[in-house]
């Protein structure tokens, strides 16, 4: 694997390590489709990681391998120095598919994680922080809608502030701001941003984003397809914290373009 | 007063109030209370579940047929007969009206309809058919066709020649213009139908309270059977079974057929009286049709006409 | 490649609006009074026929008129507290409470069943092998220990319509699907949780299939349970009648009991509207 | 801030592998067998208490071991082809008869109710009504129509467990999603190929609900019919038994006779495992 | 609305009109929502138009009422010179959640529609073409792969195959590649371009992508939310047919950036 060597290194992520994944290989049995070969990864404490790759390949099942929603087919899933081997409380996760409860309004949506966590008692505590994230992700005014009458990108943004409301050490996304326009976007990064930093949040996500990828993190996984291996990680040497008028840095370009060299190759691989 | 009355239960195989007759006669007399007792009637269905119902202790008394009582005995069931209430037999074999069938001989080859309720009119319509020299499968076919509408609809489609059944089927399909014609030979009558029946323990352990029934029900019996008390007796009837008393005609006629059948062959003997030798007739058909697996150690213990007797003596007073 | 359709664009300059309503096919638009005065109409239209070309005998189907008298003749009975009005409420009771201990009970089991593999293999081979027993048996074992009263018709009505509240329960819960099970297990759900948060709601349309077979359920086992535990409801008085071949009385009886069973139906459903707001039953093309 | 466990990192470095399993509830895990057996015992071991402390008389509940004795009469019976074979027989010809009848009518008047607002407003509450009514008086009918062949008993059968399949189906069709509706639309699909290929697909699990209720239903509408209209069949034997008091023969009949029941449920339960293939009915905690 | 004069004009679409809106507007009876106001918009026969607008402005709402999905509340669609009162079939259309039946294989699913207008048989010839479409979005080995074991990618693409199957005249898109990374995305929209211009089709596409909106469109319809509107029609002069390399060109950068500065004045709109 060719370290990211063309670029300048500066600022790599100095917190001990959160997670730390050895050889981990996924086969589906019913299919026998090999979806993860020996992926090996560190993520590091408040450190941000990127996962990019060409679709199918393997992301979504490196992630669910992550929260201990599926196991591996080989290797080791350690976070915060205990096997993964079952889900976990200390992670927030959210899936690709945004996945609102039907029957319940925007913000009873948002604060059930704390309804399972903590009770009703604290669930209603927690509506009044449900409101600020909500503001926060530009759905002012739909907190009592319930979610079919929400459009594709707003119920994507209202399971972003489920994932958020607990506050969780290591935050999993999975494409999370796929439905959403490019401003938006820019804007849900820089709050994740904020919110991670506040939080010292571990952080791990799936874009099909290369400039988002670079602007939020410090190291960013290419993956290559069929089977799913890591192709190359690359370090992210931006200074912190990111603002999005980097993105016209020369840097930047260099970064996204080193970037998507990587994932055209990939594609022949 | 009504507070000190006892609470007892009666339970009669059929929902009619005329074909527990006296029960009613009484309750509307006030015999049982007289007798310090306060009488609930319960239908259920057909005579098996009358004698669970004794054995389960939930009925002081009942109106099973003998040949469920005597199945039941075979069982280890030790509910007994305290009075003969269909003396003279409630069953009966019917043919059509306008059917060319006069005797039960000419019902040779043909089908014979059985109601479900009970499966004692089974055992009578084998009984007779048996004297008749005849046997199933060789000579006739049994079909259970249920009561009433079912019946009607197998006398209809001519999948029955004849229908076995009880005095007062018969009575109902006759009013309800389905015109039946008894053809059992009198001399069946012997083979008598349901009585009052309760656990031996209740006799043996409560014995005032079987005396006291009887009393009551005798009265109630003898009060019905005098003509003189027509209006009254029907009016305890439609009082218990108002249904069953809305039309007045069929009330009286289905009150009429069934009382006829209540008054003893032997007109020697008093009201609810029991002959011995028709029991071993009718342990014998029994164990014939496979009913009961053999004779019972001890058939006297299956009746007793002693209550009857107290019953009786109390009529007179 | 699809045919365009042949009106030279531009026609429709002068078109105001296009606002267009969801066409909806004739079968729906009936109103739904006329619908079901056709479907009346059609119904005693063919009783009518029956009885009139004397295609069964009146023992064994009365005539609509007859039917309708003894109805009126009921009615008065009901409406003036006669001794009907009294049988009629001891079998709604009866009908009531079987239904509350049938949701209870078939509650609790399709939770047994559809959330362990003990209670899926283990329990249920016995619920269907004493379900499908007929019921008859059991009467005398309920009328020992239970008695007369309603308790006993009460037992039976529940025992009958448990097993379809069983049954709907145990699908609901197996209806949520991987995303919504997955995210529950990262929020740290316990099972409990997971059970009532998410598998509950998400299963409760086919709870209320389970619960709108019941409600049917109930209704005819109350009445089984009069014809064979005795009592005094309503039951006993279709059976007075039936026993006597008075056919227009039973029918007129059954019309009325049927009434009761609607209206119990009916409350499940609205119930159903009311708590699966979410699952908007829709019916027909016309929906949007 | 969610607390992070204690153990320090770098400790397993050692470990080379954290394959897992899902973790199975202890409840979940029992083996089928076991599971059977335990309940069996259950069952059995309290049935003989309340026989051995003789709360109950012994001709309405029989001893488990009477029970068995019987059984082993009867299944030898059974076995050499004796009388309570033809009799089994016929009672399976009306339980298969009655069911596919009553999957024919009610599967066809499900979708009526399901699809058209005719259906769910007009007869919908007829069939209500109908279902409510208390079978014996239908019997007559259909004796009077059908004689006292199979037929009358089939047509029982299948009346009781129509309604099931109608709540079924109707549930079953309204459970497609906004997205699939709104495909289909484009796709220019007319409102029967809406139906075939899409609502009744997606509303399979619910349908089969309605069967799996229906199948058991079906057994106890053919003793009944038997009980009310005659016949030869199995339940005739149940009811001579029970008319003689005979409760170790009742017993062991109706025993038999829930052989039957169950087979015939699982059986449909088969079919919706192979038909519905998509829809994993997954049990308990350990799914994936 | 100011016309984007800022910008050389040349190759404006000259087909006929395919589409005609006017002055369309939506209140959902429900939440009393104003998801649309006043829209009007004329496609015609061979152009690509994109629509772009941030999250919750409408843009699905839009495409549902042109497909004659849901009804406006107010004005005039007319689709080939006849007024949408209703689904219509000349129309092909993507929604934002692919919707794959779960019992039916990959190739099934996309030869359904095929099924659905012209038959079982008809259905069975056209596997081969599911077949060939499967091989150009990237699928080839999972043609008899059922739904739940794709990835979110590669389910998208399913669906796009689906709607590609039966040739339409009129394509609507609502957001079909937003599951794919930027490589797939590009070789899609190159496939999209080449297949519209066989067809001589018309496009429609909702997309959150500037990029792929100029790389693909020859009108970019810029919306603004609350109620939606649309800010401005801006008319993309690259010359067909567009290729990838075309997106580093100086006037590609000027277009992305002008409608950049649409959305952002759109915000505060
Ligand atoms: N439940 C499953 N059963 C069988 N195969 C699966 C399952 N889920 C995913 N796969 C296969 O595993 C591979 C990786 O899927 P995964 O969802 O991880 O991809 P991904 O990288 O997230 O793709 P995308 O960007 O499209 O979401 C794919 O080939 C897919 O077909
Ligand atoms: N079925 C509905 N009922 C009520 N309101 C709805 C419904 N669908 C959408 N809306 C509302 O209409 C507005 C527009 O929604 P629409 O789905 O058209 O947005 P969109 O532009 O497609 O957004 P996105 O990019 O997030 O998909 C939103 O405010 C939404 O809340
Ligand atoms: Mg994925
Ligand atoms: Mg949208």
């Amino acid at each position: 694997m060719k370290p990211a060597v063309a670029l300048e290194y500066s600022g790599a992520p100095v917190g001990a390590p959160v997670y730390d994944l050895a050889h981990v290989s996924k086969t589906y049995a019913r299919n026998a489709v090999v979806a993860l070969e020996d992926v090996s990864l560190t993520l590091r404490k408040g450190s941000f990681t990127s996962v990019i790759g060409s679709s199918g390949c393997g992301k979504s099942t490196l992630l669910k391998i992550m929260a201990g929603l599926i196991p591996p087919t080989k290797g080791r899933v350690v976070l915060q120095g205990v096997p993964v081997t079952g889900p976990r409380r200390d992670i927030g996760m959210m899936f690709q598919q945004a996945t609102l409860f039907p029957w319940k309004t925007a913000v009873e949506n948002i604060v059930l994680p704390i309804e399972i966590r903590d009770g009703k008692a604290a669930a209603k505590k927690a509506v009044e922080k449900a409101h600020q994230l909500l503001d926060v992700v530009g759905l002012k005014g739909f907190e009592n809608v319930y979610p079919n009458e929400l459009s594709g990108g707003m119920a994507q943004r209202a399971s972003i502030c489920r994932m958020l409301i607990t506050e969780p050490a290591v935050l999993l996304l999975d494409e999370p701001f796929s439905a959403l326009d490019e401003l938006s976007r820019d804007m849900m990064n820089m709050e994740l941003q904020r919110i991670c930093r506040e939080q010292n949040a571990t952080a791990f996500l799936v874009t099909h984003s290369i400039q988002e990828a670079v602007i939020l993190s410090d190291e960013i996984v290419v993956m290559k397809p069929r089977p799913g291996r890591i192709a190359e990680i690359v370090e992210v040497d931006l200074p912190r914290p990111r603002t999005l008028d980097m993105m016209t840095t020369p840097k930047f370009g260099e970064i996204v373009d080193y970037i998507r060299g990587l994932l055209d190759k990939g594609e022949d691989m | 007063t009504a507070q000190d009355l006892r609470d007892i239960t009666f339970v009669q195989p059929s929902p009619s109030a005329i074909n527990s007759f006296p029960v009613f006669v009484a309750i509307g007399e006030g015999y049982f209370e007289e007798e310090g007792l306060n009488v609930t009637v319960e239908a259920i269905n057909g005579s098996g579940a009358v004698l669970q119902a004794l054995s389960a202790g939930q009925a002081h008394f009942g109106r099973p047929g003998p040949g469920p009582l005597l199945a039941a005995r075979s069982r280890g069931v030790d509910a007994v007969h305290i009075y003969n209430v269909a003396a003279r037999s409630n069953f009966g074999i019917a043919v059509p009206q306008d059917s060319e069938i006069q005797s039960v001989e000419e019902l040779k080859g043909k089908v014979i309809g059985t109601g479900t309720a009970d499966g004692a009119e089974v055992g009578f319509a084998r009984n007779v058919m048996t004297g008749a020299n005849m046997s199933e499968g060789a000579d006739f076919e049994f079909l259970t066709v249920g009561d009433g509408g079912p019946a009607t609809a197998a006398f209809m489609n001519g999948e029955i020649a004849a229908y076995s059944s009880s005095t007062a089927d018969t009575a109902i399909l006759n009013q309800r213009g389905m015109a039946v014609r008894d053809i059992t030979p009198v001399e069946f009558g012997r083979f008598f139908g349901n009585g009052i029946a309760t656990m031996a323990e209740t006799i043996e352990n409560d014995r005032d309270l079987v005396e006291a029934w009887s009393r009551a029900f005798a009265k109630g019996h003898a009060f019905a059977l005098d003509d003189a008390n027509r209006e009254a007796v029907l009016a305890h009837l439609a009082a218990g079974n108002p249904q069953e008393g809305e039309d007045k005609e069929f009330q009286s006629a289905l009150f009429d057929a069934v009382r006829s059948k209540t008054i003893p062959t032997d007109d020697s003997k008093h009201l609810g009286w029991y002959p011995a030798e028709v029991w071993k007739e009718w342990e014998d058909a029994l164990v014939k049709g496979g009913e009961i697996s053999g004779p019972l150690d001890d058939l006297s213990a299956a009746w007793t006409n002693e209550f009857a007797e107290i019953g009786n003596a109390a009529v007179g007073e | 490649m699809t045919e365009f359709q042949t009106n030279s664009p531009g026609d429709f300059e002068t078109v105001q609006d296009t606002v267009w309503k969801q066409e909806i096919a004739f079968i729906d638009a009936v109103p739904r009074w006329l619908a079901m005065s056709f479907v009346f109409v059609v119904f005693i239209g063919s009783w009518q026929l029956v009885t009139a070309l004397e295609l069964v005998s009146p023992i064994i189907l009365p005539t609509p008129m007859e039917t309708l008298n003894d109805m009126i003749f009921v009615g008065k009975n009901l409406l003036t507290g006669g001794y009907m009005l009294g049988a009629l409420w001891i079998t709604i009771q009866e009908v009531i409470y079987g239904f509350a201990l049938a949701i209870a009970i078939g509650f609790s089991l399709g939770v047994l069943v559809g959330e362990t593999a003990f209670g899926e293999k283990a329990v249920m081979p016995y619920l269907v092998a004493i379900d499908t027993m007929p019921k008859v048996a059991f009467a005398p074992l309920f009328v020992a220990w239970l008695g007369f009263g309603i308790e006993s018709k009460v037992a039976l009505a529940a025992f009958i319509a448990t097993f379809p509240i069983v049954v709907g329960t145990a699908a609901g819960l197996h209806s949520a699907d991987e995303n919504a099970r997955m995210l529950f297990k990262t929020m740290g759900a316990s099972r409990m949780q997971t059970l009532i948060k998410m598998k509950l709601p998400t299963g409760l349309p086919q709870v209320f299939t389970g619960l709108k077979i019941g409600a049917v359920g109930v209704m005819a086992g109350a009445i089984t349970g009069e014809f064979l535990g005795g009592g005094k409801g309503f039951g006993e008085l279709i059976r007075v009648a039936a026993s006597q071949l008075n056919t227009p009385r039973v029918f007129s009886l059954i019309l009325y009991l049927s009434l009761v069973g609607l209206a119990v139906f009916a409350a499940v459903s609205w119930t159903q509207r009311k708590v699966v707001f979410w699952h908007k039953e829709r019916v027909g093309a016309g929906d949007a």
